[in-house]
């Protein structure tokens, strides 16, 4: 049985069961949430979820087929506009894959 | 049956005669210990180091020459305290005689005397059998690895400044060494290392070629063949030649020079046949130095001299 | 001349002789291979372990050195240790541990005059000049000097304060108007004696010291620190510009090597927005 | 919802990142954010640094009653989350192996004896067998003052508290002594370190404490540090200080002291002076601003008057000894009224020349100074602590400065400001604010005068006359009546004296060993005070009991009981109030005091101070909340039923808040708002801090006292005038000078690592380790010439005693040649059996800084 054919680098696969999930604080230039918010949102695997008004963005980033998540984060240094971009949670996908189908978790459950 | 050696000497004169270079051999040993280990047990410091170098109340230095020659062979130049400390040990044991260390300094002695010991009372049968020329080569070996390699490697396992520094210093896994060497001696070779492998006791040897102190079979015609000695000997192949060589003219004169001058055939010997002479006074015996020594001695013609037991 | 039998009786000696000769020959060979690779290993040497001052390179010391002790015995404050037989440290070599007892710099140096073989080389007189190894401030996360508290606890205890490690004052931009005082050491002046990784307070020392060669870098023999030079020089290497002059609105001044332009002095204002050390305005975030 | 893991995972991970960025998010995601310090089951609540006088605040981390950690309070104002090495050992003072649990007495064979072996003892037979002593000492003096009037009776009975106690314990402590026991010898450990500034700011402003505040180091453009080792002793405001030096263009340091430390690592301008010569510096530069014309004439004119001090006032020594009785006016503190014409004439001979050549500073060291002072555009803010103020001549030191200040105008505003730093955390809250000093009263009141003793008996609801008149023995002055045994019981809390006080040898230990005194001492840690006593009383200690703090830029900050004290021990507080149980009013007050109240007679003295209808107004049910719902104790409240320190907080406020106070100026906020704030800045008039006092519109006391005042003009409204006091002071040499045989300056102090006499901070491992023993700091010449080499023991000597310390020519400190430092925190090396008991005979404070000694090889 052939092994199934790796997924083409360029166009992403929606919804990765197994890739890696980091979140991270963007520090940004002051003024500049709300673009460079916008300017993430389009990156693929990358969520922006709050902190536009007050200049450091809470962003999770997902691994993408050919894109990790931790390259990502790397890249975001980069992008105009960004001071920098620090690591905070990082979850590595295979312990997730070890029981990807495990009961759902309800939300508070404890 | 378990009879052993010096049981006559010890029926016939007393205990103490029988055990008489023993007790000074050993108290030397661990007298030397003790001289060490007053420092670090009592703060009494007479002499600090151990048997690789050492300073005796600050002024007299002591070094060990063959560990000195592998330093100086690695490429280090020695300090000058330690050239004058190798010279004074080398001056000291070629009067003494050279492995007189094995006797009397060695800590690894006790080791490989026990080994004898048990060996004897409990009778076991070390039947290896390996050249004793083996710690020549030994030596050889261990003066090259620092020329070669720039690290004296020999140190790494060498049983006996491990057990003198781990005596002072700490053993840490040292001993195993030393169980090593004795079970090495109790069930392979008899006498296995000091005997055949040591290139610390070969190098002393070789200083100690013409040492002015001596054991002499002086009173040999008493022999009975109790075979005490040989039962007793380290290195009982130097007994031969002075025991029996009279018919062949070899003078009592142990001269092999791997004897150590440990004084136990002395002991042992119910007959008195046995006794140290000092140079000088051979020399007014008549005792002339037998014209070649080592293994193969070659017969040489001499007459034959009554003399008394040795001193 | 000899009979025959001991003709024939010396021939077989020499076989024999030939033969025990070979074969205690090749056994010692084997020991010796045996012992040349248990030494290989024996002589890499455990970065937190550390020779005493004045020790030579590590192969070559490991050469020099006949594990006699002495340097361990003459060391006034009993820090040195002997490596007993399974320590990772080559048996019978003396070393210190810096978290447990760094040396304490002793201008006399007794543990150099003690040895006999110039394993610790008896060239050094002077203690500042030994090379232990070279203490790193490894960890700055948990360094809390770095945080901007004021510890500086290695600072303080080390014998060569102010030259092998100094307090690089800088702006704490978190807490906005307190300094960090952030401890830097310098290669060329630090001994490596290791009182500062003795001294520090964290639970594990943020500070150790390394061996030379895992702790330094290097510059490309290509490049040169431009201010460097020009402070060893004693001036420009190179002569300094002619004069400028500028064409500027009234009340306005510009100064070439110093602040730029600088606005008219408005009273009870600062005379210059920007503080005239350059390091000042790079060590802050400003407006950032 | 049901999520998936993998929801469930991404969820938190972004919950972290929100929670690390202070980002709140939208929509429900925040809303089971477990908050990641209540899942670690650690409850977490402020409280002030055990330590020095800055006044950091600091979060206690407690988990299952024992305090697991601390962390900077990143919301204080002072320290904004920063602490220093001792701030950051905090939770390991209260765990030292050898803490005090329960009472011990010296006994032998069953009963109190003086030279018997301390045994564990109940606190009842420990409170019977103090109670026993007291009574017999207060009786003896009954006897004596039997025919006294209430200006003349002295005591036999006296407590030495501290800088350290909590506001209460103070007050608690200054109503059981002066109005429970009719002593006034009561005097704080604050005597040794603050009571020279306290003597200069009455002298010149008519009330104490600092004008300025911390914020004066963001806004100066010069820094004058005069005896003030900062970088060691304030750490934190040395760092807001580096900082400011940092980056406001044209900043200076001028750093004054008598050897090299670590604040010269900063300084422009480092100047070591001859000890003593700071006097002659201070006259120098008023000449120099006079000279050049560079005062405030205006100022001057308006809010300054001129006087000049008494000289020659002697060494507050004993009367019998030599220089005493040398000294003119020995201890004469009257001031004559003098002008600006004078006053010029009288600082004229202190030209740059003679100043140089008597201080042994290069001159032009000295014009940069001055020229600093000088300039009328820079703001100067200048900062001293224990070396103006431990200084035979310190209050005229302390003048010495506000006369420069008051020259130049440059007061009471953003920057300017000649700043007295505080050593201790609550030398201001408890000892100068509370008045535990033997000549005070809270609010700035003093025993002498008969209304303000009135006032105090009013707001006590004694009879009046309880409240004798005399000064009460000042710390040095105990030690020496205990020797001559006129002071017969001795209650030392919260500090070390028989470590502190100088001249042990002398003084100290045969005071405390005399049989016909009873030492006790109130202490978590056997300290060598501990040692030296009779009866060793376990206490609680910092969070260990609800306290409040005042720091040195006037903040009061509470906290609250968060663990309770191990074994028996218990704050000094409850000591206080549970021996004051043990009197009756007849066995302290004269029989026709109890006359004239007679509803007292039969009663305790605890009734009476403590159950006034004042002090027990507020009920405690059991337990301490606060605004996020957290329980705490209160162990004191719990035993005596009522709310303890609400009670005496409020009854303290109606000294210094309120419309009919005598001395307006110390205003304070109600109880509950200190636990709201991490402090506030007295006076707190309706709610609002005090930044910079006698400065309209940031003082709202000067339109009160000057409805006239210009705007933004000063008005020093603690004089009757309004005007502030320059006073003259010449320079008069030191006690005891080097001569030929002990041929060193001595001088004593501290280091960063450790805490006064590192009772706590050399019982943190980590801290014993950094620095392990006192050692001698000596210049490398003077090592030399004695053949002494770097770490050698070497035996340092006085007239008075000697020690042995190893030598330190490496060290932080670096001592010009002919001074030596010795730090005092060492148990082991107790450098006070050098020092000299001579004080500041207006301040009666001891001079640690300057004694003559000998250094030799051991």
């Amino acid at each position: 049985m052939n092994p199934m054919p790796e997924a083409s680098p360029v166009e992403p696969v929606d919804e990765p069961t197994d890739g890696d999930i980091l979140s991270c604080v963007v520090q940004v230039k002051p003024g500049r949430g709300q673009a460079v918010a916008a300017y993430l949102e389009a990156l693929p695997g990358v969520e922006v979820h709050g902190g536009m008004d007050v200049d450091r963005l809470v962003v999770s980033i997902e691994d993408q087929a050919g894109h990790l998540a931790a390259d990502r984060l790397g890249a975001l240094n980069l992008i105009e506009g960004v001071i920098n971009a620090i690591l905070i949670y990082h979850c590595d996908g295979r312990a997730l894959r070890a029981d990807p189908y495990a009961s759902p978790v309800h939300a508070n459950a404890h | 049956m378990n009879a052993f050696p010096g049981r006559t000497a010890r029926a016939e004169q007393g205990w103490f005669k029988a055990h008489k270079w023993l007790l000074l051999r050993r108290a030397s040993q661990l007298g030397i210990l003790v001289l060490f280990l007053a420092g670090p047990l009592a703060g009494i410091w007479i002499v600090t180091g151990n048997l690789s170098a050492s300073m005796t109340l600050e002024v007299l230095p002591l070094t060990d020459p063959l560990l000195l020659a592998q330093s100086m062979l690695s490429g280090a130049w020695p300090v000058m305290s330690g050239l004058i400390g190798a010279l004074i040990v080398l001056v000291f044991y070629a009067l003494v005689g050279g492995r007189v260390f094995c006797a009397w300094v060695c800590p690894v002695n006790l080791v490989t005397d026990l080994a004898a010991w048990l060996g004897r009372r409990l009778d076991i049968r070390a039947s290896g059998r390996i050249p004793r020329d083996a710690r020549y080569w030994l030596l050889g070996l261990v003066l090259l690895f620092p020329l070669a390699t720039g690290v004296i490697a020999w140190e790494y396992l060498n049983p006996v400044s491990i057990a003198h520094r781990g005596l002072i210093f700490g053993m840490g896994w040292g001993w195993t060494l030393l169980l090593a060497v004795l079970l090495y001696d109790l069930f392979v070779v008899r006498r296995g290392w000091c005997g055949h492998l040591c290139p610390v006791g070969a190098f002393y040897g070789l200083i100690g070629v013409k040492p002015a102190v001596r054991v002499a079979a002086a009173g040999r015609e008493r022999c009975d063949d109790c075979m005490d000695c040989f039962a007793i000997c380290p290195e009982p192949q130097v007994i031969k030649p002075a025991l029996k060589g009279a018919a062949q003219g070899i003078g009592p004169l142990i001269a092999d020079m791997h004897c150590t001058n440990c004084g136990r055939c002395i002991d042992v010997c119910g007959k008195n046949v046995f006794g140290f002479t000092l140079a000088y006074r051979r020399a007014g015996l008549g005792l002339s130095e037998p014209v070649g020594d080592g293994a193969s001695a070659v017969a040489a013609t001499r007459h034959p001299v009554s003399s008394q037991p040795g001193g | 001349m000899s009979t025959e039998r001991q003709k024939s009786g010396k021939t077989l000696d020499r076989r024999q002789f030939i033969a025990s000769v070979m074969k205690t020959a090749c056994g010692v060979g084997l020991l010796g291979l045996g012992l040349g690779l248990y030494s290989q290993g024996a002589t890499s040497l455990p970065a937190w372990a550390i020779r005493p001052p004045g020790a030579l390179p590590e192969d070559d010391f490991n050469g020099a050195c006949i594990r006699c002790g002495l340097c361990v015995r003459d060391c006034p404050f009993d820090m040195l240790h002997l490596a007993k037989l399974g320590e990772e440290v080559p048996t019978g070599t003396p070393y210190f541990i810096a978290r447990e007892a760094g040396c304490e710099m002793c201008e006399d140096i007794p543990c150099v005059s003690a040895c006999p073989t110039n394993a610790l080389d008896h060239a050094l007189t002077d203690i500042r000049e030994a090379d232990m190894g070279l203490a790193v401030l490894i960890d700055q996360e948990s360094c809390i000097a770095f945080q901007g508290l004021r510890c500086e606890v290695c600072f303080n205890v080390c014998p060569v304060r102010g030259e092998a490690i100094t307090l690089d004052m800088q702006h704490n931009a978190r807490s906005g108007k307190h300094a960090r005082f952030v401890p830097v050491v310098h290669s060329e002046h630090c001994t490596g004696c290791g009182k500062c990784e003795e001294a520090c307070i964290l639970d594990v020392a943020a500070i150790k010291v390394l061996p030379r060669h895992l702790a330094k870098g290097q510059l490309g023999a290509h490049y040169r620190l431009g201010w460097e030079q020009k402070r060893e020089a004693g001036g420009a290497l190179v002569t300094p510009d002619a004069e400028h002059r500028y064409n500027l609105p009234e009340g306005m001044e510009y100064e070439h090597g110093g602040r730029g332009l600088i606005p008219e002095v408005v009273p009870g204002q600062p005379a210059s927005p920007v503080p005239d050390n350059p390091l000042d305005v790079l060590n802050r975030k400003g407006a950032l | 919802m049901t999520m998936t893991r993998r929801e469930f995972i991404k969820s938190q991970a972004v919950l972290a990142a929100a929670a690390a960025a202070g980002v709140v998010l939208p929509g429900g995601a925040s809303a089971q954010a477990p908050d990641p310090a209540a899942d670690l089951g650690i409850r977490w609540d402020k409280a002030p640094c055990r330590f020095c006088g800055t006044g950091c605040s600091v979060l206690v981390g407690v988990k299952d009653g024992h305090v697991v950690a601390s962390q900077g309070d990143p919301d204080a104002p002072v320290n904004r989350g920063l602490n220093c090495i001792k701030g950051y050992f905090l939770p390991k003072i209260l765990y030292g192996q050898d803490r005090l649990t329960q009472p011990l007495l010296r006994k032998k064979d069953g009963q109190f004896h003086k030279d018997g072996e301390f045994e564990a003892v109940s606190w009842d037979e420990a409170f019977d067998v103090m109670a026993e002593q007291w009574k017999k000492s207060i009786r003896r003096s009954m006897a004596e003052n039997q025919d006294k009037t209430v200006d003349e009776m002295t005591s036999r009975v006296g407590m030495f508290g501290s800088g350290q106690w909590t506001v209460w314990e103070g007050y608690a402590a200054s109503k059981l002594l002066k109005a429970g026991l009719r002593s006034n010898n009561l005097d704080p450990n604050a005597r040794h370190c603050m009571a020279t500034a306290v003597v200069g700011f009455m002298r010149a402003f008519g009330i104490d404490e600092p004008m300025g505040c911390y914020d004066d180091l963001e806004h100066a453009d010069v820094f004058v540090l005069w005896g003030a080792n900062m970088a060691e002793m304030h750490p934190i405001l040395w760092s807001r200080l580096t900082d400011t030096r940092l980056s406001r263009p044209g900043c200076e340091v001028h750093v004054l002291s008598t050897y090299e430390h670590r604040c010269f690592e900063l300084a422009d301008n480092p100047i070591v002076f001859t000890p003593q010569t700071d006097l002659a510096i201070l006259n120098y530069i008023a000449n120099y601003i006079i000279e050049t014309k560079s005062y405030d004439q205006a100022f001057i004119d308006k809010h300054v008057q001129f006087e000049t001090a008494t000289t020659d006032i002697g060494y507050g020594l004993r009367p019998e000894h030599p220089l005493e009785k040398r000294a003119a006016n020995a201890g004469v503190d009257k001031k004559l009224p003098s002008s600006f014409e004078e006053f010029a004439k009288q600082v004229a001979p202190y030209t740059l020349e003679y100043t140089s050549e008597l201080s042994g500073v290069p001159q032009e060291n000295l014009l940069r100074l001055a020229r600093a002072y000088a300039d009328p555009n820079k703001k100067v803010s200048s900062f001293w602590t224990m070396g103006f103020n431990q200084h035979t001549r310190g209050v005229w030191a302390n003048n010495g400065c506000y006369n420069i200040h008051l020259l130049m105008g440059k007061i009471s505003e953003p920057g300017n400001s000649p700043f007295s730093l505080t050593g201790q955390p609550s030398a201001c809250g408890t000892a100068r604010e509370v008045g535990t000093f033997a000549h005070r009263l809270p609010a700035d009141l003093v025993v002498t005068k008969p209304e303000h003793r009135a006032f105090a008996e009013k707001i006590w609801k004694l009879p009046s006359g309880t409240v004798p008149g005399k000064v009460g023995y000042h710390a040095v002055l105990m030690h020496r009546m205990m020797k001559d045994g006129k002071l017969n019981c001795y209650w030392q809390m919260c500090n070390n004296n028989m470590q502190a006080a100088a001249n042990l040898n002398e003084e100290s230990y045969p005071g405390w060993r005399n049989p016909e005194v009873f030492v006790t001492v109130s202490d978590p840690y056997p300290t060598v005070s501990a040692q030296a006593a009779d009866l060793v009383l376990p206490t609680a200690m910092w969070v260990e009991k609800e306290g409040a703090y005042g720091n040195a830029e006037r903040r009061t900050q509470f906290w609250r009981e968060q663990v309770s004290g191990p074994g028996q021990s218990k704050s000094d507080l409850w000591q206080i109030m549970e021996f004051a149980k043990r009197f009756k009013v007849e066995e302290v007050w004269p029989p026709e005091l109890i006359e004239t109240m007679p509803k007292y007679a039969g009663k305790t003295l605890y009734q009476v101070l403590y159950t006034n209808g004042q002090v027990d107004r507020f009920p405690f049910d059991g337990k301490v909340v606060d605004d996020r719902g957290n329980e705490y104790d209160n162990h004191e409240s719990k035993d005596f039923g009522y709310y303890v320190q609400k009670g005496l907080f409020e009854e303290y406020r109606m000294f210094n808040t309120g419309p009919d106070i005598l001395k307006r100026g110390h205003e304070m906020a109600e109880f509950g708002a200190y636990h709201q704030a991490r402090g506030l800045r007295w006076p707190v008039i309706d709610g609002k801090e005090t930044l910079w006092r006698f400065r309209e519109g940031y003082d709202p006391h000067v339109r009160h006292y000057n409805p006239e005042v210009t705007k933004g003009d000063v008005y020093f409204y603690g004089n009757a005038n309004g005007r502030a006091n320059i006073i003259f002071a010449p320079y008069e040499p030191a006690a005891e000078s080097p001569d030929a045989e002990f041929d060193l300056w001595l001088c004593t102090g501290r280091v960063l690592e450790h805490w006064h006499s590192g009772s706590m901070t050399r019982r943190v491992p980590e801290l014993y380790r950094a620095v392990p023993d006192a050692v001698i700091y000596m210049s490398k010449e003077d090592a030399k010439e004695r053949r002494l080499r770097d770490g050698q023991v070497a035996v340092i000597s006085t007239r008075r005693g000697e020690i042995k310390a190893r030598v330190e020519t490496r060290g932080r400190n670096r001592p010009p040649n002919g001074l030596v430092f010795v730090p005092w925190f060492d148990a082991n090396r107790l450098v006070n059996k050098l020092t000299l008991d001579a004080t500041d005979p207006l301040s009666k404070e001891t001079d640690y800084k300057k004694c003559a000694c000998k250094v030799v090889r051991a």
